[in-house]
């Protein structure tokens, strides 16, 4: 087991060192001269030079490759070539943000595709399972956006329950963090939701169909007893994985939800940072990305042998 | 006094019928049988008993255990939970498969008692190791995982599973097939000491006539979801009376001097596409038109067949 | 209703405003970086300029109470005000002016520094009188002197413009939430009548709808520039909300890239200002709001003349002319910034052009970055839409051949630098030929003037009708 | 047909085949950086010969490495260390080119019937596939004659496999492997997945085969009675390893090797049953490995772990 | 067989008809789907415009039906990349050495840390924003799910006993991949698809969204869509049609794709 997380460790390194190779170099070969950019069109060759030495932009690729890495591995982004402010407090300020947002869109999406997942597959013959079924294959079928834009028109605009966007700290004020994340995380979750649940649906109807939950109930389990006793941990692991890579997903996912809602996360941060040019930005922001899903992936892993004992052994 | 009374049970699948008309008793601390090709209806008659049927599959007829004063067949899921694995206790088929593999051994052993409280839980413990050890498996399996068991191993799990709670009747559907013959020795010889130790009924379901013939004292013969003969095995196995049941201790028969062997002619049939009238006269190279009626039932329940032109009878 | 506003009054008489804006500012420096974003909020509240303009368009004091122009109109002498602090708690002087206006071209990157070339030199003739000398007359240096170029700075307050503005402006700096605002407090020590408000939030939204919303469900309290025209109708309706309608100096341009041999002919160029149908392409791209000029010349400069008869909509002239010049049948590419108005303009503009027997294809380029790299530096479009926002921008569009509008025209070139050297009436006269030569010679289409659009709360009082210069003067604002 | 009465071959007939000290490591994934992959001996050291037109049987319990070593045997996998000879050549060094004399020399009947055939091909195309393979040109008259040859009707060419039952899957695949006209056939479990009465045809059909044609016969089943009946001679195996070769009569009456007592007394048979045995009498001879305490394995059988549930499902949780 | 499988008909009758539309479009529409009309701006719903009119005079009707073609055209380049990388990968990953086959799978793994829309704007950023490099990055982005899928199916195919039977006849690795195990496959990959068409679908309307989709004027149901968005309260219909087209697009692929699973799966098949 512990040879395992040594492995999955390992290549979880491997492939972050690979990634931010990848990264680099799609920076490298980004059009349009992010000194250009930071100084207006009219700006002269001499002074664009001059801001491209400022910022190290005229040394050798490699050389700001392993300046960028070094500066990754002390914990320093750099500092943004065009508000010349430090990126890492920024990245991690926003980053917050987005993890918020995920997070509570993904805990709205859990609470609706277990319950919902569980009873479409124990029912999926029945009338109630086959609506279940209706309604979350139309729920995959709405763009997160969509449902948002939604959300807003009636809850905030027609009904003035809740605010149509806006972010506010949770350290600032509570009540109104509350308030503003409500309509975001619900079209997130909703939707996420939605997809999940066929997810879980597939997953224990897979169960439902395994041996030992006959032999549960030859034991003298009721089948909802022998689902809940026998069957959800083992339903948990292809869900855990779906999870894992939704969540994943959803970091630069929540990007188009951030934009309905007006909310300062990592996914605007990336596409002001790609419209400004403001390359060192994007760069540590995908980099923050790629190692959010691979750390997602390691930790999925990981869940995986603690839910599946056949993945202990060591012999 | 019988443990189990099945009368007239069919069952079927939308608009096919795979088992019609079966009846069967099985007397306190009796060992039955029930043998057939693949296809007959064996597992079906089983899962019925149990109320296990896979979803659109329904049974009728009836289904009585001695002790329960309720109709087994169509008995509500709360009703017949406190029959399986207390009454009923059943081995299924699959060792590999039927035991939960995210739960050790010992809880899955422990949960069968707790279900139906017939023992608190530190008792539910010992008596736990105490299984294990009848089925002569250490008693560190107990915190073992079961994929850390191999198939003989297994099997001897979910036999002490079945065995837990001292069921009236066990039902084992083919518990020794996915094994090796010389673990199928000893898990054949545990379930027999099992049952006879506890003085329980055992319906035993196999395709092997050898096996049958070791285990049960009473043997019932199945084909296209019929029973087509039944009696004791010393009786059905050296003087067969159903045609099929001579064509298939023929076929078995390894040990002719001769290269050949008898064969049935044919394939059997899909489901459903059972001939009417005798199921297995398209088969059947005594055949007449007669056999287009279905053949009534010839001499008692305990030994008789379904046949109207039965070997060693009246054209012998 | 119902929800909590982050605006309004709080118990202890505390006025707060807060007020949704479009672009946010990538950066505070306005010396190094471009962009209209910076000035807007930054300008006339936290920095201040010696002159600058009223409402009308007329240059007025400031820091300067009052200067005086010498007879050959190169020496330009400024009295400045003695009371004005700087929020670092510096004294504002006559020496501070002078490192402000030296700075323009030693520390300044953006292009707009070159308005301060023409000045000699700059001196202080004591802590509250300023002489600037210049090696040529110039009207226009004044006039620039209100704009961001003019903005006087603290010696010891530059050290870090990009995150810590300092000025002698009503306001000052307090906060900025990256990705969402900028919070402006008041400067209690102001010098002069202090704002109504005493902390006003700049909100960015980067979407139309998102802002009116946020109106809607009283998030904040004024929308700054509408960008959503057709969603006006749901406030117009409503009692509890003000609408705005004014004029800016957005002249939306669809550009020529006269280097092109197809706009070498004069027939190709008046052709698409014929076959476009003005004020159908105002309905129906900007919910008719808006001003129709057929030239570089907003209303509100005092040179304004109306031009748009000079190439009224006729399809069949313009089918005809194309036949005549030989462009019938060619393919244009049409490289849009991806901006609300000009996706949209762009989209009939092509539907009109394509009518009059040109082809087009359109791009989008993501805006700035792709937009000011291909079009604007590379010059490597045909047409493009973009509104000009700067305040008189005619000789920056047209006046220079280098401009990526690439229009070399020496009678025009003279005639502005005859409006640049003369007096006021000289260039009033000298700027209306400009432009009347310019919308004849179709150097490119003013499709229309982008209006000044703005929503606010039934109560607050003080909002601009016209947004003709760089900043939002957020000081005038009460309730 | 004439009755036959078993025969054992002569012993001047040439060698067939010929395995000599073969040995198969399978390594296991490595569950350590340090130490080195865990090995699984498939094989350690199996040695025997099969002489021309000689039925020769193989029996073992599951995992013992019966499959392994007909996949050497047929070149599908390569042996760690031995030699196997075919007709002659030694084949263990082969390229896949030179070994195409072997592969119409030596074809292959499996024990699934349903996973033996390819369920997206027609019984025709599946019944030329070595014909094809081996540039031959695929007749229809020749599948016609195959067909014929295992019984089934000549239409049956142009259905799919999922249309045939059990015992007819078996008997295309035996057409398959007659297809190249090979002179030595190896049969892994053949009949192991068919009931009885379909046991009863296939075995027969092979029978009468193995003598019309003339061929040698490998024949694999863990099932000593098929064996006996199939077989000349029979060698069994246990653990990757030969314990016990000899004619299959005396094997099967007196069996010299411990697990070989082991396995004789424990298949069931009717005569011994109708006599009187009951379980504990399969029960005689040394107890097996299994009994021993303390055996708590990782099950060297157990399917891989679900690692990849993923993989069953497509993803469908991406951007929206 | 499909005579109870509702998921597999609606889907296909779904599909079918956006199809059909798509092919229609290209001969006939009820009015030029790009051509402005001021004068018949934002018309309600009527016999001559069955679904309005938009914001510059052009029949919804028109768009939704050349739209259409962009919603294809985003899945078929989409699933088109994804297939043609992915199948060969997964089908590789199978049949090579442990060591050659992790590689691909970790090559994979890792391309899973680029999620679709990040790889969309990144592309986007350096090819400019057009719907051909933005399925293209959904199509790279789709790639590690076909490779994972058509893997394991590979694998198992590799299992059994007639790609042995088919080595014993003397097939070598590469015509077994072709004969064998690529038909053996399809229905996976067929899935796959549809289940990969309709994210395509979704991520072009959010691209198309965020402004880096469709350019305008080629109708595009999500640009239809983020053009409506400021007469949401004056005329709703502007975005209901499209969001309904596209909702219903989504749903057609999905219902086909789990129409399909379930008409190849093994276990709904061999259930007794
Ligand atoms: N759910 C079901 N739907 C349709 N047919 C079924 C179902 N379950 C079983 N059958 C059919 O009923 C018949 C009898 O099945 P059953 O499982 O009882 O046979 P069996 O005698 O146990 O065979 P085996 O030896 O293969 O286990 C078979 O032909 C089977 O195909
Ligand atoms: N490709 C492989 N990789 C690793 N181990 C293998 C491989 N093939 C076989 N083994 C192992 O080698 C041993 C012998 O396997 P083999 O399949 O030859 O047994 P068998 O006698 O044919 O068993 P069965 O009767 O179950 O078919 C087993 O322990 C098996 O797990
Ligand atoms: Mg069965
Ligand atoms: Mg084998
Ligand atoms: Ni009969």
């Amino acid at each position: 087991m512990i040879l395992r997380l040594i492995e999955r460790t390992a290549v979880f390194l491997v492939s972050l060192a690979v990634s931010t190779v990848l990264v680099f170099a799609f920076m490298a070969i980004l059009p349009g001269d992010p000194a250009r950019v930071a100084l207006g069109v009219n700006a002269s060759d001499q002074a664009v030079a001059e801001l491209r030495r400022q910022f190290g932009l005229d040394r050798p690729l490699p050389t700001q490759y392993f300046d960028w890495v070094g500066g990754l591995l002390r914990g320093d982004l750099g500092t943004s070539y065009v508000s010349k402010v430090a990126i890492g407090p920024q990245v991690f300020d926003r980053l917050q943000v987005t993890l918020w947002l995920v997070v509570a869109g993904m805990i709205i999406a859990l609470l609706v595709a277990a319950p919902a997942g569980t009873v479409m597959a124990a029912r999926h013959r029945q009338v109630s399972g086959l609506a279940l079924s209706a309604v979350s294959q139309l729920g995959v079928a709405i763009p997160a956006f969509l449902a948002g834009i939604l959300l807003i028109v009636v809850f905030a605009v027609k009904l003035g329950w809740l605010p149509a966007n806006g972010w506010t700290p949770p350290a600032q004020d509570p009540a109104m963090f509350l308030k503003q994340l409500i309509l975001p995380a619900l079209s997130l979750g909703l939707v996420q939701g939605a997809v999940l649940t066929r997810y879980v649906r597939s997953a224990v109807l897979d169960v439902l169909r395994e041996d030992y939950l006959r032999t549960a109930r030859a034991k003298g389990l009721r089948p909802f007893q022998a689902l809940w006793k026998h069957g959800l941990r083992n339903a948990a692991v292809p869900v855990v994985t779906v999870l894992g890579l939704q969540l994943a997903t959803l970091l630069i996912g929540a990007v188009v939800v951030e934009r309905v809602f007006v909310i300062p996360g990592l996914g605007s941060l990336l596409l002001d940072g790609v419209s400004n040019r403001d390359l060192l930005l994007v760069q540590d922001v995908v980099m923050v990305l790629v190692l959010a899903v691979l750390l997602v992936n390691f930790l999925v892993d990981v869940l995986y042998v603690a839910l599946d004992p056949r993945l202990r052994t060591a012999s | 006094m019988n443990v189990l009374t099945v009368r007239g049970l069919s069952v079927s699948v939308r608009d096919t019928t795979l088992v019609s008309d079966v009846d069967l008793t099985v007397g306190a601390g009796e060992r039955v049988g029930l043998i057939g090709e693949s296809g007959s209806g064996k597992s079906l008659t089983a899962l019925s008993i149990l109320g296990l049927l896979p979803e659109d599959v329904r049974a009728g007829g009836s289904v009585r255990l001695d002790g329960v004063d309720h109709e087994l067949v169509g008995a509500d899921e709360r009703r017949m939970s406190r029959v399986r694995g207390r009454e009923i206790a059943m081995v299924f088929q699959e060792p590999m498969t039927a035991l939960n593999p995210t739960m050790r051994i010992g809880d899955q052993l422990v949960e069968a008692m707790l279900i139906h409280k017939t023992l608190a839980k530190p008792a539910a413990r010992t008596a736990a190791a105490e299984l294990l050890e009848r089925v002569q498996l250490p008693v560190e399996s107990l915190r073992a995982y079961p994929h850390q068991l191999s198939g003989g191993m297994r099997q001897r799990v979910v036999l002490a599973l079945a065995l837990a709670n001292d069921p009236a009747l066990l039902i084992c559907d083919e518990p020794t097939t996915a094994l090796d013959v010389t673990v199928q020795a000893l898990v054949l010889d545990l379930i027999v000491r099992g049952v006879v130790d506890r003085s329980s009924a055992l319906l035993f379901i196999t395709h092997d006539l050898a096996v049958v013939a070791t285990v049960c004292e009473r043997v019932l013969v199945m084909y296209g979801g019929r029973v087509v003969e039944a009696g004791p095995v010393a009786e059905v196995f050296t003087r067969p009376r159903h045609r099929y049941t001579e064509g298939l201790l023929a076929a078995s028969d390894l040990d002719t001097t001769s290269r050949r062997l008898t064969t049935i002619p044919g394939n059997v049939p899909p489901a459903g596409k059972f001939p009417s009238g005798c199921v297995f006269r398209t088969r059947c190279a005594h055949a007449t038109a007669l056999c287009e009626e279905t053949p009534p039932w010839s001499g008692s329940e305990a030994r008789g067949f379904a046949c109207h032109h039965p070997a060693g009878g009246e054209d012998a | 209703a119902g929800s909590s506003t982050s605006s309004g009054s709080s118990p202890g008489g505390e006025q707060k405003l807060s007020i949704g804006l479009v672009a946010e500012p990538a950066s505070l420096d306005f010396t190094t970086t471009d962009g209209a974003a910076i000035p807007q909020a930054l300008l006339g509240n936290v920095y201040e300029t010696l002159v600058k303009q009223d409402d009308s368009g007329k240059i007025v004091p400031s820091l300067a109470k009052s200067w005086k122009v010498s007879p050959d109109r190169k020496t330009y002498t400024f009295d400045l005000v003695d009371n004005a602090k700087f929020t670092n708690g510096k004294q504002f002087t006559a020496s501070d002016a002078v490192f402000s206006i030296n700075r323009v071209k030693t520390a300044w990157t953006i292009s707009l520094k070159s308005a301060m070339d023409v000045v000699s030199d700059a001196k202080a003739l004591s802590p509250t009188q300023l002489q600037v000398t210049l090696a040529k007359p110039s009207n226009d240096w004044l006039f620039r002197m209100t704009t961001r170029i003019g903005a006087m700075f603290s010696e010891s307050g530059v050290s870090a413009l990009a995150t810590d503005p300092v000025g002698t402006g009503p306001f000052k700096f307090s906060k900025w939430n990256r990705g969402d605002s900028i919070v402006l407090a008041r400067n209690d020590g102001y010098w002069s009548t202090k704002p109504f408000f005493q902390q006003i939030t700049l909100k960015y939204f980067k979407d139309a709808t998102a802002l009116n919303n946020a109106l809607l469900t009283n998030t904040i309290n004024v929308v700054g520039t509408v960008q959503a025209p057709e969603a006006l109708s749901q406030f117009t309706s409503n009692s509890k909300y003000q609408v705005i309608e004014g004029t800016t100096n957005g002249e939306v341009l669809l550009s020529f890239n006269n280097s092109r041999p197809v706009f070498k002919d004069l027939r190709t160029r008046q052709a698409i200002r014929m076959a476009i149908d003005h004020k159908a392409l105002l309905d129906t791209c900007w919910a008719g709001r808006g001003k129709l000029i057929g030239s570089m010349v907003p209303p509100t400069d005092p040179w304004y003349e109306d031009l748009t008869g000079v190439a009224p909509y006729d399809l069949a002239k313009a089918k005809s002319l194309l036949q005549a010049s030989g462009a019938a049948g060619k393919t244009l590419r049409l490289r849009l910034p991806t901006l609300p108005y000009a996706t949209s303009c762009g989209q009939v503009v092509k539907s009109d052009l394509e009518q009059a027997g040109l082809k087009v294809q359109i791009d989008q380029l993501e805006f700035p970055a792709a937009w000011l790299t291909t079009v604007f530096k590379n010059a490597d479009y045909d047409m493009s839409i973009i509104a000009h926002v700067e305040p008189r921008d005619l000789g920056a569009v047209f006046g220079n051949p280098k401009y990526y509008t690439r229009y070399d025209d020496p009678t025009l070139q003279a005639d502005l630098a005859a409006a640049d050297a003369g007096d006021e009436a000289t260039q009033v006269a000298d700027m209306k030929k400009a432009a009347r030569r310019l919308s004849e010679q179709a150097a490119g289409d003013w499709l229309f003037l982008l209006p000044n659009l703005m929503v606010a709360d039934k109560d607050i009082k003080g909002l601009p009708t016209n947004a003709i210069t760089e900043a939002f003067d957020l000081s005038q604002l009460s309730r | 047909m004439p009755e036959q009465v078993p025969t054992t071959c002569e012993l001047e007939s040439p060698t067939a085949i010929q395995v000599v000290d073969v040995v198969r490591d399978y390594p296991r994934p490595r569950t350590s950086l340090v130490r080195p992959a865990p090995v699984v001996h498939a094989l350690r050291g199996v040695s025997f010969e099969v002489k021309q037109g000689e039925r020769f049987g193989i029996v073992g319990e599951s995992g013992c490495g019966k499959s392994t070593l007909l996949r050497i045997i047929a070149a599908l996998d390569r042996a760690t260390s031995g030699q196997v000879i075919v007709e002659g050549t030694d084949i263990t060094h082969l390229s896949e080119r030179r070994l195409r004399p072997l592969r119409e020399n030596l074809q292959l009947v499996f024990q699934d019937p349903m996973s033996s055939l390819d369920p997206r091909m027609r019984v025709r195309d599946i019944i030329a596939e070595p014909l094809v393979v081996q540039g031959h040109p695929a007749s229809g008259q020749r599948v016609r004659e195959l067909l014929e040859a295992v019984g089934l009707s000549a239409d049956a060419g142009d259905r799919y496999p999922h249309q045939f039952s059990g015992g007819q899957r078996q008997r295309i695949s035996i057409a398959r492997a007659l297809a190249p006209r090979p002179r030595i056939l190896i049969a892994d479990e053949p009949v192991s997945a068919l009931d009885v009465s379909v046991r009863a045809q296939v075995l027969n059909l092979i029978s009468d085969l193995v003598d019309e044609l003339d061929l040698t016969l490998v024949f694999v089943s863990h099932d000593l009675s098929v064996v006996k009946h199939v077989c000349d001679r029979v060698t069994v195996m246990h653990a990757g390893q030969i314990v016990e070769t000899g004619y299959t009569g005396d094997v099967y009456a007196a069996p010299q090797h411990p697990y070989t007592q082991r396995l004789v007394s424990a298949i069931p048979t009717l005569q011994r049953a109708l006599s009187g045995a009951t379980t504990a009498d399969l029960l005689t001879g040394p107890t097996t490995d299994e009994l021993l305490p303390g055996a708590i394995t990782a099950d060297p059988l157990a399917e891989p772990p679900a690692r990849d549930p993923l993989a069953e499902q497509p993803w469908k949780g991406e951007p929206r | 067989m499909s005579r109870r499988n509702p998921s597999l008909i609606a889907g296909a009758v779904i599909v079918g008809v956006i199809v059909l539309m798509a092919l229609i479009s290209f001969v006939w529409t009820p009015y030029d789907a790009t051509l402005v009309t001021p004068a018949s701006r934002l018309l309600k719903p009527s016999w001559s415009h069955w679904f309005g009119t938009d914001k510059f005079g052009r029949d919804i009707l028109s768009q939704i039906m050349v739209g259409s073609r962009t919603t294809l055209f985003v899945g078929v380049v989409a699933v088109g990349v994804a297939a043609v990388i992915g199948v060969p990968l997964g089908i590789l990953a199978a049949m090579t050495r442990r060591w050659a086959s992790e590689l691909v799978m970790r090559a994979n793994d890792l391309l899973l840390a680029f999620p679709a829309l990040l790889l969309a704007i990144m592309f986007g950023a350096v090819f400019g924003a057009s719907t051909l490099t933005a399925m293209v990055a959904i199509g790279i982005a789709s790639v590690p799910s076909f490779a994972r899928v058509i893997r394991s199916g590979a694998l198992q195919v590799m299992r059994t006993e007639y790609v042995l039977a088919a080595r014993a006849a003397g097939r070598r690795p590469w015509p077994i991949a072709v004969r064998h195990v690529l038909p053996n496959v399809t229905s996976l990959i067929t899935v796959q698809a549809s289940v990969s068409f309709a994210i395509a679908v979704l991520a072009e309307a959010a691209l198309s969204f965020l402004g880096y989709g469709t350019p305008p004027p080629t109708p595009s149901w999500g640009r239809m869509l983020q053009e409506s968005q400021e007469f949401l309260f004056s005329a709703p219909r502007l975005a209901i049609f499209p969001g309904v087209a596209i909702a219903i697009a989504v749903l057609g692929f999905n219902l086909l794709g789990d129409g399909l699973r379930d008409r190849f799966d093994p276990k709904l098949e061999d259930r007794r």
